[in-house]
C-alpha cells in the first residue's frame, strides 16, 4: 500500500498525529525494536515554537466517554533547542520526517520556518494553525483571510510541501481552500475539538489550562464530515485523522478522500496501533481487490 | 548498560538501567484474583516481557467489557507491579488494585482466564541506596494505602540484594487496606488513622521516629502513596537530610512519554513527564509532591 | 429546586431538548403515566417548518462510539398542520410549552414567530438557527450577522420569550453576543455536531441524508465549554445541552453557568431520563447544602 | 379500549388496544440463556410490565459491560418478544436473538443473574385475522431466521384464541437457525437454503405453493424475517390478494417515537415511524419492505 504525500514516497499510508509520539522517549521505553518495527510511514514531530515553553500546569488530561481531552499547552524546546538537540535523533528515525510549527505572528512563523526548512532530515512542513494571531486576536485557522495571508508569508521560504492543519472548530471547507490558493500542498486534519471538563469535587474548571481539546473515538463521525468535504472542496492531498483506532476507520477516511491517515490518541493505547492500523488496511484492500 | 546488580539484571535496558518494554500491546492472561483487605491481588501472565524492575509500571486494560461505563474507561490505566516472578519464557506479573472508578472497578473484577492488554514495564524504577547516596547501605520503605503496591516488590528485590530493609505501612481504615501478605517476613511497622491495625495515625509519624533516631544513618527513604502523605515524607527527609526517592502518581495517558499529560513540576522549575522521568523521583528534584489531578 | 427561565416558572431546572421527545407519541406507549410523571419541567416542541416536510429518507441514524449520528431532516406537519392538529394536544401538558420553529429566510420566520407566539398555549419560542438562510446561503447561527438581523425581524413580532439555539459548528460566542443584542431572552447549546458514517458495506455514506448530527456522551466535554464561554459571555439565561446523562453532568453545565439544563438523546435510552436526572440534581444539591 | 379478547386482554391499553409499556425503563433479572441453533434464548423476568402483544417489542440494554466494544452499544437495542408468560405479578419474557453486532454480542453473553434495562412492550402488534380482513378465519405465519421470534408467541395466542394457523419457516443454514424450540406442538414446514433441514431453497417457495392452492382463501399471512423475504412476501400476497401483516425492523434509537429515526417509506408517500406505527405493519400500506439500513 505504498502512498505518495506531496512527492514524499511512504511505506503505507498511516502517519502519526503531531504531538501524539514522541520517538525520542518511546525509544526510552521500547528500545530499537520501536526502529526496526516503526509504526508510522512517516513521523510527525511535536509542535515547535519559537521559543521554549514548559506547558501548561496539571491536571493536563481528562478521560471522557471514548475520548481525551488535554491541554498539555505544547511543551517544546523552542525552535533553536530542536534544531539541536531533537532533530539529529529524528533524523535517524527510518521515515520521513515532518516538522510542526506554529507561532502567534507571521515573524514568528517565517522564522519557524525558513529554520526548519533550511535542514537537510526535514521532508515537509506542517502549519499547526489553531493559535491566536496575537496582531489580529482572530484564530488563525478559524479564518480563511487568516490563513491565506499566513501562507502568503511563509510559501516564498522553502520548496519543501507544506501541510496546513486545520482546527475543527469553525467550519473547515473555506479555510481549506484560502490554503490551498496561498499555495499549500496538502490540508491535514482534523485537529482537537475545544473541550472542558469540571472537577468532580466542585472545584471549578479540572484542567489546569481551564480547556483543552477532545480526540479519540468521540470525534470520529465529525472528523470523518470534515475530511470528506475538504477533500471534496480541494484538489492537494489530505492528511485525514480523528479518532482512527483499526483499519476500518482508516479506510473510512480513505474512502472519504484522504490520501493519508493519521493515527493520534489511539496510540496512547497502544503504542504499535499505527502498525496494526496500516496491516488491517492492507488486509482489507488485500481482501477486497482478491474477492 | 548500567544493570543493576541483584536488582534489574535481565532484558535489554537503556541509560539509567530500566529494563525495556516489548515494543506495541500484548494480551496477558489473567491466572487468579484474589482479595487482600479492601483491595484485590490480580495475577497475569506475561509471555513476552522482561522481568521489571520495581517502581516500574504498567499500562492496563481489560481486554473485554472495558469502555463499559458510559464509554469510560477508554484509555489504559496505570498500575504499579507489586510482584513478579519469571516463570520460563513468562513473567507473573502481580497487581495489587483499589477499586476507586471504572477502571479500577472493571480490573477487580477480572476472572480466572480473561485476558488484559498491557504495554511495559515503564519508567524509572527504584535505585539502590548506595545509588541514591555514595554509601549508604539501609533502605526504609514507607508505605501508604494502595501505594504500597511497588514497595512489596522492591523490598523482595532489597532483600535478595542483602540490603537492610524497614518497612512501615499506614491505612486509613480496613476497607483502605490490603496488600499486606505481600509483605511476608518483612520487618514490618503497620499504622493505621482508625485504629484497626498497629500504631493509631499516620505511618508518617513512625517515619518521624525512626528519622529521629540514629538508626537512620545512611539510610535512603522509599515512599509510595497519597499526595499528602508522600509531601510529608519528602519534608521530613529534607529536614533530616536524608535522600529519599517517592513513586509518584499522575494522571497517565499513555505511560510511554507520548502525550506528555503526567506533567509533574521540579524544583527547577518546569515539568518532568512522571511517565519516562518518574513514576519515581527524587525527592530534592521536585517542586512538590501535591500535584494537582495527581491521587486521590 | 424551582426555576425561573425568562419569568416561566420551572418545577425543576431539567427540559427536553427540541426533536428528542414527542409528547403525543409517548402517550401512546405509556399513556396517562406519561403525564403523572412527566419527565421535563417544561416542553419544548420539534422544530416546525412553515410548510409540511416528510424528513430525509433512511438509514436516519447511526450510532458511534457514545454518540449518535441523526439525519433526521425535520419531519413535521408544517405550521398549519402543527398549529391545528399538535398545539391543543401539547398545550394539556403539565409544563410550559416552548415551540421550536425554522425557516429558510426572514420572511419564513415572521410566519412561523407571529402564528406560534398569538397562541396561548405557548410560553415562549425558540428559534433554531441552525438553518441556511436561503438568500445570503450562510448558515444563519455560524453568523453573527446573520443572527443579529434574524432577531430584528423577529423580535418585534412578539413578546413572549424567545430562546435562540446555537449551532455549536462554529464558535458560538460572538453569536451569543449577537442574539443578545438583538433581543434575545435566552439562548440555548449545543444542537449536534455535523458528522457522518460510511456504509460497512462499502456502499458510500451510510446515511440517507448524506451526512446528520452528532449527540450524546460523545459531545458532553464540547457542550460544557461552549456553554460556559456563552454564559460568561451574555447576561441572559442559557439552556445548556449535549451529552447529559446523569444528575452529575448537569450539575457541570449549571456549575458552567447554565440556568436549565435540557436532556436529549438519553431519552432514547430512558424514556424517563429527565425525572431522574432531576432528582439526582436535587439529591446532589440537598447532599451539598447539608454537607 | 379496543380488547382483542384472547389475545391480549390485560393491562391499559390505547387505541389499536396495545398493551402499554410503564413509562420509563426497569431493571429486569435474566433467568436463563440457552442455546438454540445458532441463536440464543434468553428469558428476563419483568417486575412491571403487562403481557406483551405478538408483534410487539422491547427495548434492551445490558445493566453492566453495555458500551464496552470502542464505546458501543451506546443506544439501547429492539427486539421481539418470542414468549411471554405471567407469573403472579411479574411477566416471564423470552427473547431468541442472533448475535450480529456488539448489542446482540454481549445479549447472548448474559449470564442467569444478570439485569437488563428494559422499557416496553412497544409499537404495534399483530391483529387477528378478522380484524385484518373480515370473515378471514386462517393464519399463515411465514418466518425466516431470526425474524422467527415474534411469531412464536403470536403462533401460541392464535392457537389460545383457536385461530387456525399454519407455519412456514426458513433459515439460511445451520449456524442461522434456531428457535425451532419456540415452535412445540405447530403444524410446521420448515425450509432452509443449504438443505440442513426441510425443503432446500427459500420459505417464500412454500408460500407460494400454499397460496397458490384453494387453502389460503380466508387466511391472512403474516410474516417476519429479512427485508428481501419480507418484500417477496409482500408481492406475492399482492398478486395473489391475500392480507398481509409484516413484522419489519428499522435502525431505532428510542423504540417509542421520540428520535424519528426509524422511517419506513409508505405506500402513499412520506414516511412512517415503524417504532410507533408499526413495527407490524400492512403488506399494502408499504411502498416496499426493503428499507435501507433496515435489516441485514
Ligand atoms: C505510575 C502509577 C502507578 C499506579 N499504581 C497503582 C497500583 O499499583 N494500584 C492501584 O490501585 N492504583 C495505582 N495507580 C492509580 C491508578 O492508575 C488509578 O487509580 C486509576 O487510573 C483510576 O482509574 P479508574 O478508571 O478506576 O478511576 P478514574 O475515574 O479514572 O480516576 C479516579 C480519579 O480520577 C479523577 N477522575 C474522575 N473522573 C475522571 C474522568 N472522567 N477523567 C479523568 N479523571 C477523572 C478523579 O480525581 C478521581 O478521583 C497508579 C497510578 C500511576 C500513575
Ligand atoms: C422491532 C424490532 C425487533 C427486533 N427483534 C429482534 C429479535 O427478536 N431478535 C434479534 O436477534 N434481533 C432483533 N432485531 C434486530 C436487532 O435489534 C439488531 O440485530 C440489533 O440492534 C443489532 O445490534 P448490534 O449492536 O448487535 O449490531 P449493530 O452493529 O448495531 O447492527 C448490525 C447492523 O447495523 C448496521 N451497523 C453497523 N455498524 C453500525 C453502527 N456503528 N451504527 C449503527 N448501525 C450499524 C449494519 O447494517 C449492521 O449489519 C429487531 C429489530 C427491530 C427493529
Ligand atoms: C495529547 C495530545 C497532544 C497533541 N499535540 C498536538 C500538537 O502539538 N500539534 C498538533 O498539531 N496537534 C496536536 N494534537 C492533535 C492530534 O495531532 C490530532 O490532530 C488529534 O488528536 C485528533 O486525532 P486522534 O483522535 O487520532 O487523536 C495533540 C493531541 C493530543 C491528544
Ligand atoms: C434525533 C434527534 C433529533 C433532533 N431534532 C432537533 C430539532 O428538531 N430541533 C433542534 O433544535 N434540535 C434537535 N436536536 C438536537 C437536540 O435538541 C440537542 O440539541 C442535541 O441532541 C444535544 O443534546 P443531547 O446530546 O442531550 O442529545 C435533535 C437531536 C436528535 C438526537
Ligand atoms: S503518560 Fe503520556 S507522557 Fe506520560
Ligand atoms: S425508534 Fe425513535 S422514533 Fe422510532
Amino acid at each position: 500500500m505504498a502512498t505518495d504525500l506531496c512527492g514524499i514516497e511512504l511505506a503505507h499510508p498511516v502517519v502519526n498525529g503531531s504531538g501524539t509520539f514522541d520517538a525520542i522517549a518511546a525509544q526510552r521505553a521500547f528500545g530499537d525494536a520501536l526502529l526496526e518495527r516503526f509504526p508510522f510511514s512517516a513521523f510527525v514531530s511535536k509542535t515547535i515554537t519559537p521559543e521554549p515553553r514548559s506547558g501548561n500546569p496539571p491536571p493536563r488530561l481528562w478521560e471522557t466517554p471514548s475520548g481525551l481531552i488535554n491541554s498539555i499547552g505544547l511543551p517544546n524546546k523552542g525552535l533553536d533547542g530542536f534544531l539541536a538537540e531533537d532533530l539529529p535523533r529524528l533524523g535517524e528515525l527510518p521515515v520521513p520526517l515532518v516538522v510542526s510549527v506554529m507561532g502567534t505572528s507571521h515573524d514568528q512563523f517565517r522564522r519557524l520556518v525558513s529554520g526548519v526548512a533550511e535542514r537537510e532530515e526535514v521532508a515537509a512542513l506542517e502549519l499547526n494553525v489553531s493559535c491566536p494571531n496575537v496582531e489580529s486576536g482572530t484564530i488563525v485557522g478559524e479564518s480563511p483571510d487568516e490563513t491565506r495571508s499566513l501562507l502568503d508569508a511563509v510559501r516564498p521560504l522553502t520548496d519543501k510541501p507544506l501541510i496546513v492543519k486545520l482546527t475543527p472548530n469553525a467550519p473547515p471547507v473555506p479555510v481549506a481552500i484560502a490554503a490551498e490558493s496561498g499555495g499549500a500542498d496538502a490540508i491535514s486534519l482534523i485537529n482537537t475539538l475545544r473541550a472542558t471538563a469540571m472537577d468532580p469535587g466542585g472545584a471549578g474548571p479540572w484542567l489546569g489550562g481551564g480547556s483543552g481539546g477532545l480526540s479519540g473515538p468521540a470525534v470520529r463521525a465529525i472528523a470523518l464530515l470534515q475530511v470528506s468535504e475538504v477533500a471534496a472542496a480541494v484538489s492537494i492531498a489530505v492528511v485525514g485523522m480523528g479518532g482512527v483506532a483499526s483499519g476500518g476507520d482508516a479506510a473510512d477516511l480513505l474512502e472519504a478522500g484522504a490520501a493519508v491517515v493519521a493515527v493520534g490518541t489511539e496510540s496512547f493505547r497502544d503504542p504499535a496501533a499505527g502498525r496494526r492500523i496500516a496491516s488491517e488496511l492492507s488486509a482489507r484492500f488485500g481482501l477486497s481487490s482478491s474477492g | 548498560m548500567s544493570g543493576k546488580p541483584g536488582i534489574a539484571e535481565q532484558g535489554p535496558t537503556l541509560d539509567d538501567g530500566r529494563p525495556l518494554a516489548p515494543f506495541g500491546r500484548r494480551a496477558c492472561r489473567v491466572t487468579r484474583n484474589i482479595a487482600s483487605g479492601g483491595y484485590r491481588i490480580f495475577s497475569a501472565v506475561d509471555p513476552e516481557g522482561p522481568d521489571p524492575a520495581a517502581g516500574q509500571f504498567y499500562m492496563l486494560a481489560a481486554e473485554s467489557g472495558w469502555a463499559a461505563e458510559d464509554g469510560r474507561p477508554y484509555l489504559a490505566r496505570a498500575f504499579s507491579v507489586a510482584d513478579s516472578d519469571p516463570e520460563g519464557d513468562r513473567v507473573r506479573l502481580d497487581f495489587l488494585v483499589q477499586g476507586v472508578g471504572p477502571g479500577t472497578g472493571r480490573l477487580c473484577s477480572l476472572q480466572e482466564g480473561e485476558r488484559l492488554w498491557v504495554h511495559g514495564p515503564l519508567g524509572r524504577p527504584f535505585g539502590v541506596p548506595r545509588e541514591a547516596v555514595p554509601g549508604a547501605h539501609g533502605a526504609i520503605l514507607v508505605g501508604g494505602g494502595i501505594g504500597i503496591a511497588p514497595l512489596a516488590l522492591w523490598r523482595r528485590r532489597l532483600a535478595a540484594a542483602g540490603v537492610p530493609t524497614r518497612v512501615l505501612l499506614g491505612f486509613r481504615d480496613r476497607e483502605r487496606s490490603g496488600g499486606l501478605d505481600l509483605f511476608r517476613c518483612s520487618e514490618l511497622k503497620v499504622a493505621s488513622e482508625d485504629g484497626h491495625q498497629g500504631h493509631r495515625g499516620y505511618v508518617t509519624e513512625l517515619l518521624e521516629v525512626m528519622l529521629r533516631g540514629d538508626d537512620a544513618d545512611g539510610a535512603v527513604v522509599y515512599a509510595c502513596g497519597p499526595p499528602a502523605m508522600l509531601e510529608a515524607v519528602r519534608l521530613l527527609c529534607a529536614e533530616r537530610g536524608v535522600a529519599c526517592e517517592l513513586a509518584m502518581e499522575a494522571p497517565m495517558a499513555c505511560g510511554f512519554g507520548a502525550c506528555f499529560g503526567c506533567a509533574v513540576p521540579l524544583a527547577e522549575g518546569g515539568y518532568m513527564r512522571l511517565c519516562v522521568d518518574g513514576p519515581v523521583v527524587r525527592g530534592a528534584d521536585l517542586a512538590t509532591a501535591l500535584v494537582p489531578g495527581g491521587g486521590h
